[in-house]
């Protein structure tokens, strides 16, 4: 899906607007979202589902709403979506129907253990990387509706191998619940030219995490990708 | 939204509004939200899908426990110690577990080292991925469409809003946070700073330094 | 600059609402906001720098406003920008310095005629253009910080000339008061998997009008664009 | 916008609203919205730079005198006249003016032909551009993040939503307006019109068929 939130490479917002001493949360909605979102997503799904609810949000509200509206949107989403919460209870507040949890509701002692120990996106998978650091690599130029973390600016762009970080669950597939299909990722580096534009000359570069299949080989005389 | 922000469209003079920023919000509109997230939160509770002693925990270890300070210990560390310096460059979810810190949301973490080649900088373009253990809960402006749009197109003008010069022959390396691999800077330790301890150096790292838009001033 | 308004490729809109026997203008105000800034364009400033106005718009209050209401932004900032309107006149509706129009208001009469007869955008130049019918192109990958017309979703993409229209005005000079600049203007074909996905087999394809700073030979085989 | 629109998030399902419909408009919003357009008219008016009767005569002009029926006289003349047909396609403004029809947004026009082969729809990705003297001021979906964002990489899914099928061996050709050149699509003639007038073809062209989202039906 080529979202609103697929932001890298725009140049129309303006300076970046800082606060002093800036608190964790601005208000206590905020600190109730965070927490919300935190507990429920092993409910409703996972990371990778509860970022392309907010994904799915109008357009027109995720540029005029904060983060944690944000947050509290991809809940009512994911919530839906799960099938555990209905439009109508969300718009009362109320339970109307009997729904199954997955599992218990977490305790605080288990919020604890969940924080120190994280929840690893690594899987113990033997494939074998099909490139090495240094190799040249193209971006596919990919058409996915769905949830991908390959941004519109890397795609079609050739770089460089800088990492290569083991294997790890693939989004793609993850956030619709099409299995985690773990895969090679890469960290790839791209010139500024490459990625901005031609009429540049700056000493600057991105590096991005790439998935295996987000990436083709690329002979070094940078020929296009032909089928 | 008010009424006001939505018909002054003369944004182009001095920037946009920031209605990313929660605390741009009216009154009216933190009760309004006030109101829905209370909504949403006893539906949660009445259904068992979260309990409140659980909500109230997470939110205060985040609150309260986790934050810049974490990572200003481990760049401290590095600063006066070579060997942990060189395990941190290595294998930084190590090195960084040695100080006590790690799990949710640095999982897997790298440290960038600036040196007076190379100035390195963090953002999430896609939503807004950040180092949780060692750095806490991010900015506002580090996951505002103006921090996260510009910052791969156009790393110097965004570091210089920050106040931070960076010369022609110096490589501007910004890191785009897009999977699970969590990026803390590594800044370059300020001259004059040799006789301080380790406690004393760690007191001069701020969050901004290891994001990656500002330096660590000298004392 | 990479607008909002550079909306080619997005999939975050949902579907397109029609609505039956949708009259000219919806209101009033639409009618004297098309109006106006019909007639107070020469005054301002030429179409480019109007549509650049427009650009300029924050994108959050760009995507959830209506057409009509980004013309009369776009006359405000226009407006200002050419000095004949401050702000403080156009929050009170009363002018309060008086600036010399650089010519009289249009009278009934000069509008038909400049409805009749238009304001071409060819130049009577003759600049031989690079590229003929049939020659492969590259859209060049510009980084561009004022008004283009070159969208992103071309940039750095193999297509084909499909015409020659000719000698035209160039918009991102135009538009910023840096002359008029006209060179060749071509339309060019590209395919639907060179755009959009090297995993898509359709027979599409999209056509669009780009000048010639806009393009640069590309050589069959694909060779990608080297410094 | 009102607080009930902003409030509401759940845009995934059913998709978005349509805040891009002026039509979708409260009249609170509609009244600040004269407001303001009283303000700047005032204003234009009382510094001699625009005048009431040619603000009228304008509107009056794309009101009533211009709209699809002129377009759809040219598509009627070139399904019964060959030899207008290929004028048409070579030197579309010369041959359209030869109906009395030109100027204003129509300067530089260009006609697509549809055939059972090639399918031709039109769009202005970067802004509205449109046939003015053709087809008059565009429809609020033309102009609509919508449409504009969509057809040029979906466009089979679009045409599908205006109820128009293509078989995958026909080619969809998307045209967007860049530039000043105007295009308009000459839609396949239906069959069982062999009998019908010039006037009564023309009544049967319809303003989409000539964008290119839908064809000409049989009458």
């Amino acid at each position: 899906m080529n979202g609103i939130h697929d932001l890298g490479g725009m140049t129309c917002f303006g300076p970046i607007v800082r606060e002093d001493d800036e608190p964790v949360f601005h208000s206590d909605w905020e600190r109730r979202v965070f927490a919300m979102n935190m507990l429920s997503m092993g409910q409703f799904g996972s990371l990778d589902q509860a970022r392309h609810a907010i994904e799915r949000m109008d357009p027109a509200a995720y540029l005029s709403t904060s983060y944690y509206e944000h947050w509290l949107a991809g809940i009512e989403i994911l919530g839906r979506d799960s099938g555990l919460l209905m439009d109508a209870e969300i718009a009362s507040g109320r339970s109307e129907h009997t729904s199954t949890p997955s599992r218990p509701p977490l305790d605080p002692e288990f919020v604890d253990a969940m924080v120190r120990s994280g929840s690893p996106s690594t899987r113990p998978v033997s494939r074998r990387p099909t490139f090495d650091v240094g190799d040249s690599v193209r971006a596919r130029n990919l058409d996915v509706r769905g949830h991908t973390r390959l941004p519109r600016y890397v795609r079609g762009k050739r770089g460089v191998v800088s990492a290569v970080h083991g294997t790890h669950v693939f989004p793609d597939t993850s956030a619709h619940g099409l299995g985690e299909n773990p895969q090679p990722l890469y960290n790839v580096r791209f010139e500024a030219d490459e990625l901005w534009g031609d009429n540049l000359a700056r000493r600057d570069c991105v590096h991005i995490d790439l998935w295996e299949d987000y990436l083709e080989a690329s002979p070094v005389e940078g020929r296009s990708h032909e089928q | 939204m008010s009424n006001d922000h939505d018909n002054d469209h003369d944004h182009d003079h001095g920037g946009p509004p920031n209605p990313y920023h929660a605390a741009s919000r009216s009154d009216d509109e933190n009760r309004a939200l006030e109101e829905r997230v209370g909504r949403i939160e006893s539906l949660l509770l009445e259904k068992g899908l979260v309990r409140q002693d659980a909500l109230d925990r997470i939110a205060d270890i985040y609150e309260n426990d986790l934050g810049p300070m974490n990572g200003a210990k481990v760049v401290a560390r590095a600063w006066v110690d070579a060997a942990f310096k060189q395990r941190l460059l290595e294998d930084a979810s190590a090195a960084i577990g040695e100080l006590g810190y790690g799990g949710l949301q640095g999982e897997h973490m790298v440290v960038v080292e600036n040196t007076p080649e190379v100035h390195n900088v963090v953002v999430c373009t896609l939503c807004s991925c950040y180092p949780w253990p060692v750095l806490g809960l991010p900015p506002a402006w580090y996951k505002s469409p103006a921090y996260r749009s510009r910052v791969v197109i156009d790393p110097r003008s965004v570091l210089e809003e920050f106040g931070t010069a960076v010369d022609d022959d110096v490589e501007v390396r910004v890191w785009d946070s897009s999977a699970e691999i969590r990026y803390l800077v590594l800044p370059e330790r300020p001259t004059g700073t040799e006789t301080l301890t380790e406690d004393q150096l760690a007191e001069l790292v701020e969050r901004d330094a290891m994001i990656g838009v500002t330096r660590v001033a000298a004392p």
